[in-house]
């Protein structure tokens, strides 16, 4: 065995352990996170949310979960099975490797360090709008249908202005590597991206509410028009990967957008994982905070607002960034 | 309030009536046939549709139509009293588009036909039911006289108007 | 029968198919309903569809259909009474006074001053519990999800003082021939006069949080236009004619009751009659209700609640009558028969929703299934009083 | 549509009074966001209106006899119920002591001779058997109330009411009231909250 094997293997090694935490990681995660969203937006209505299981509420979504995990998977007559119960993992796999290139701190908390991480992230959260696609299409449902083609059309225009805003960092960081995106940037609030690219953060949010189908942007799903768009006729874990795998992919980006433009791991005192949660689960609140306060767009407003406005102003920004940094 | 267009209509019978007593002002007994021109008329006038009642009697039924206006509020009152045996009426749906659902209404709780209507299927009730829940049993149902501000049984008198043909 | 054929008979029924020979191909027939967020209850819409866009719209109704007009056939005047509250839920007691003004009418029974400014100040309360929820509704159908909890809390304190009154907090069986069936105590009025001041302090919050925010405005402005013509067509009534510009109310048109007595203005819309005008009338409408309230709550004459007249077996004579009063969804009408017997001959019930709905069809026409829903909420259903 | 009229400034100062409308939103939702909850945690709270709630109707005891109700047994509330769901039975029974209301005869009959034309061999009183509600029927009008020429009925405030099956809600209100009045802890004890 040469040196190069060795390597390699502790390569894989290192990328089948970081696999399993990831799931641990995204399973824990989205535990907290649908009872953070219950709470929360039961503070927004001025009502307790989830209360009975646990101590105020806190093992609701266990509960809720035992519960999905129990229920029949139903078929639905005239649907495609094999495409149909492939769909929720098509959805949540690329997911899972989102996770790969993110320095959740310094040192070895990195599942996999790589030069291109940026790139891996972008090209496998575009693949979780294949399996909506998929899903609204085997559910041989109108509505699954109308919604997988929103789906489809969204997610393909958001992922643009998301892809500019993104590039504008790399530009002023000149790397793809999250790491070196995340160490160039200091322990405080001003040393952060965000101070110098305010408007490529802001297009990267809005995107990222695109791209995750996160209320006002959730046309995919519109339960008031499409009663639950691509996914209607999942019933069980069928939805509940459905379900994980949006939640997961709210922390995926709100991870991307804090180490893009909120310093990742950097805080004031000491640097470390709590800062990269905690500005996580403040970017996710906030994600909470619109949905819980605006109404739905409209499906064509939804992609007025992304070519008109969005596209645009980060082809702009872009363009400045590039001067600048030419300049600078 | 100008009421002159009753005044011009072609009817049976016109009466002015008690507002305060019956909340309408005028009620116009038609014949079948000149419904049309009627609802025309009422159109033409300002007037939007309220609603078609039936009324099940013992000479038949007793379709009525309110009618009333924005500007000039008074309920204008149209009766048509049709035959059980041919409960046919020619729809106003095409002038006053309303009319359109109190007709099928009608026709699920009567069977009043209402000829020329668009899309006289079921409207409240199940398609496969059979039968018109508000009729009334031959012993139970009250004559014209019974029902007061009902003017006599325009059927049994021959009018004056038996010469237009719609 | 092979798997293909069997889908397909298993595929729509009765209503599905009449409407099934589109005029073009490839065209998609959704069935939006009766089990569908956005319809109110058991409204079913079938659609056609060309991808988004709505080619035909045919309201099927019935699901909640209970043949009220019947019942009045086999109950007494009186028995009949509860039935009313029945009707519409969110403005029970406007159909309270339909079927009670119509029976006083035929009967010729007197309403005790008292009762009279007792009837206005509760049913004002109801109509503004009504455009409550209807707000709220709206805005879960246009997908926000909070405003109907801050509705709901303003109207939780509503219904708390109308059960002081009523006894009841939905289905209200208050009124009755001659007067109402309880007085009202000082605490009452008391509360709901610090409630109107309570409210006027809340609405600019509503105004902030949804009516000046600029998706909502993007989602009604301009949508769903019912010109003049269209509404009398239709006889559409109540706000959605309002938000067309006619300033109908069957408060101001038939007076009824006490309330030529009470100054307040009649809101109407812009005159594009899009959703938008629709929704700022209704709005426009709590803060009206809110002003007659406090007036009648403060001319609020003495007396019983009752009539002395009142009868206390109603002895209906041979007749016809038609009343009519001003619902939250526009006018409700009574047209009662009478043949002198303990029940009554016939009553037909005029929905304000019914004749509001039927022009939702050619409403639709042309416009984003999106849009469909927001005209829908716009047109402010309440199926049971649809399907009676 | 006067987009175009507008021009590129008008449409961008449009989308940022749209945006700052957004932000106005959120200021409206995240001022509620550190308020108190306004809802009542119901098994642990409970409302405190229910003495204005009008329940299933109840029959009142007379003063002297709690466990005898005021009703006369007209049976006016059974005949105006809409939907048919009171039920009350009743039996004639003579008089236990037939003298006492002898004894008081003459007093009137002396003021009003009229009122003997008719002389009663054995007066006989009605006697409650039972009265029952059909509580599944009800629709809580209170036409029942109303109609009661005595004062022998009234509204309950019971809002809690549940059960495993359509029986537990034909109620005996007689059996209720006994209950009611040999205990007070027993059900229907909600309106001292």
């Amino acid at each position: 065995m040469n040196v190069l094997g060795i390597h390699i293997a502790i390569e894989l090694i290192q990328i089948v352990v970081a696999v399993v935490v990831f799931l641990a990681f995204i399973g824990v995660n989205v535990l907290i996170l649908v009872l953070m969203e219950r709470k929360v937006a039961g503070r927004f209505q001025r009502r307790p949310g989830p209360f009975e299981v646990g101590p105020h509420g806190s093992l609701q979504t266990l509960a809720d979960a035992v519960k999905m995990m129990a229920k029949e998977l139903h078929t639905p007559g005239g649907a495609d099975k094999i495409l149909f119960w492939a769909a929720p993992i098509i959805t949540f796999a690329p997911v899972v490797v989102c996770f790969m290139p993110v320095p959740f701190g310094p040192k070895y908390l990195t599942g996999w360090e790589m030069n291109l991480g940026v790139v891996l992230i972008l090209a496998f959260s575009g693949l979780g709008v294949f399996g909506i696609c998929l899903a609204g299409w085997s559910s041989n449902n109108k509505y699954s249908l109308i919604g997988a083609a929103r789906a489809v059309a969204q997610s393909v225009a958001y992922e643009i202005p998301l892809l500019l805003s993104v590039l504008a960092v790399a530009f002023q960081v000149g790397s793809l590597n999250l790491s070196v995106i995340t160490a160039g940037q200091g322990s405080w609030p001003w040393q952060w991206n965000v101070v110098v690219q305010p408007l490529s953060f802001f297009i990267f949010f809005v995107s990222t509410l695109g791209e995750t189908n996160r209320a006002p942007f959730d046309l995919p799903e519109a339960e008031s028009e499409l009663t639950a768009g691509f996914h209607t006729e999942y019933s069980g874990m069928g939805f509940g990967v459905f379900f994980m795998a949006e939640y997961a992919a709210m922390v995926v980006v709100c991870s991307v957008g804090t180490i893009l433009f909120l310093g990742g791991w950097n805080g004031p005192l000491v640097n470390g994982p709590w800062w990269f949660l905690a500005k996580v689960y403040g970017l996710l609140f906030v994600m909470m905070w619109l949905r819980w306060t605006f109404p739905r767009v409209r499906f064509d407003q939804l992609l007025n607002i992304n070519w008109k406005w969005l596209t645009p102003l980060a082809l702009l920004n872009l363009l400045v960034v590039a001067l600048m940094v030419k300049l600078v | 309030m100008s009421f002159t267009w009753i005044e011009k209509l072609e009817a049976e019978k016109k009466t002015e009536t008690d507002y305060r007593k019956s909340g309408s002002r005028w009620e116009v007994v038609v014949k079948p046939e000149q419904v049309e021109a009627a609802a025309r008329a009422a159109w033409d006038a300002g007037y939007f549709i309220e609603d078609i009642s039936v009324v099940d009697l013992q000479e038949g039924f007793l379709v009525v139509y309110h009618f009333d206006h924005w500007q000039s509020p008074g309920r204008v009152t149209f009766k048509v009293l049709v035959p059980h045996e041919k409960p046919e009426v020619p729809t106003i749906s095409h002038i006053h588009s309303g009319a359109n659902w109190h007709e099928r209404e009608s026709f699920d709780f009567f069977g009043v036909v209402f000829t020329g209507h668009p899309d006289l299927k079921p409207l409240l009730l199940p398609d496969d039911l059979g039968f018109h829940p508000l009729l009334k049993k031959p012993e139970e149902r009250a004559s014209l006289d019974a029902i007061a501000n009902v003017p006599e049984k325009p059927q049994e008198k021959p009018q004056e108007a038996s010469g237009q043909a719609p | 029968m092979n798997p293909e054929q069997a889908f397909r008979n298993l595929a729509g029924d009765f209503y599905t198919r009449s409407l099934q020979p589109g005029p073009t191909e490839n065209t998609l027939i959704l069935n939006m309903g009766p089990q569908h967020p956005s319809t109110h209850g058991v409204l079913r819409i079938v659609l056609e569809l060309d991808g988004e866009y709505i080619l035909r719209a045919d309201p099927v109704l019935g699901y909640i259909h209970r043949m009220h007009e019947k019942m009045g056939e086999v109950k007494t005047f009186a028995q009949y009474l509860p039935n009313m509250g029945r009707v519409d839920y969110l403005h029970a007691l406007a159909w309270n006074w339909a079927y009670v003004g119509a029976v006083e009418k035929l009967c010729g029974v007197e309403v005790s001053e008292r009762a009279e400014y007792l009837r206005v100040v509760t049913s004002e309360m109801n109509r503004i519990s009504s455009h409550f929820v209807w707000w709220g509704a709206y805005l879960l159908d246009l997908g926000a999800f909070t405003p109907i909890m801050y509705a709901f809390d303003d109207r939780e304190w509503l219904l708390d003082l109308l059960q002081i009154v009523t006894g009841s907090r939905l289905t209200y069986c208050y009124f009755r021939f001659g007067g109402v069936s309880d007085d009202v105590t000082p605490e009452f009025v008391e509360g709901t006069l610090k409630w109107c001041e309570h409210m006027r302090e809340r609405l600019p919050m509503y105004k902030a949080l949804v009516t000046d925010n600029v998706i909502l405005r993007n989602r009604c402005e301009e949508i769903g236009p019912i010109d003049l013509d269209m509404a009398r067509r239709y006889g559409a009534t109540g706000p959605v004619l309002r938000g067309s510009g006619v300033a109908y109310d069957v408060r101001r048109a038939e007076p009824y009751s006490v309330y030529d007595r009470f100054q307040f203005e009649i809101p109407v819309g812009t005159g594009a009659g899009d959703a938008m005008d629709r929704y700022l009338v209704r709005l426009a409408e709590i803060e009206q209700s809110l002003n007659i309230i406090e007036q009648a709550l403060k001319t609020l004459p003495e007396g019983p609640h009752m009539h002395e007249k009142a009868p206390k077996r109603l002895k209906a004579p041979k007749g016809e009558t038609y009343f009519a009063v001003e619902g939250a969804r526009g006018k409700i009408g009574v047209h009662l028969l009478s043949d002198g017997g303990k029940n009554p001959y016939r009553v037909k019930l005029r929905a304000p929703g019914f004749s509001n709905l039927s022009l939702f069809a050619e409403l639709v026409r042309g416009v984003l299934l999106a849009d469909a829903v927001s005209i829908l909420g716009s047109l402010d259903m309440v199926i049971p009083e649809i399907d009676r | 549509m006067d987009r175009a009229s507008a021009g590129l400034f008008g449409e961008v100062r449009k989308t940022l009074t749209g945006l700052w409308s957004l932000v106005v939103g959120l200021g409206v939702t995240g001022n509620q966001f550190y308020r108190r909850a306004v809802t009542v945690h119901y098994p642990r709270q409970t409302v405190d209106n229910l003495s204005t709630f009008r329940g299933p109707i109840e029959l009142i005891p007379s003063a002297k006899d709690p466990m005898k109700p005021d009703c006369i047994l007209c049976g006016m509330c059974e005949q105006s119920c809409p939907s048919g769901c009171i039920e009350v039975k009743s039996h004639f029974e003579e008089e236990p002591d037939a003298e006492e209301p002898k004894a008081q005869t003459p007093a009137g009959a002396a003021s009003d001779p009229e009122k003997k034309a008719p002389p009663k061999k054995k007066k006989k009183t009605k006697v409650i058997d039972s009265f029952d509600l059909n509580f599944n029927l009800c629709s809580l009008c209170g036409l029942c109330v109303q109609s009661c020429p005595g004062s022998g009925l009234r509204f309950s405030h019971e809002a809690y009411l549940a059960g495993y099956s359509r029986s537990d809600f034909e109620f005996d209100l007689l059996a209720r009231m006994r209950a009611k009045a040999s205990g007070p802890g027993s059900a229907g004890s909600d309106s001292k909250r």
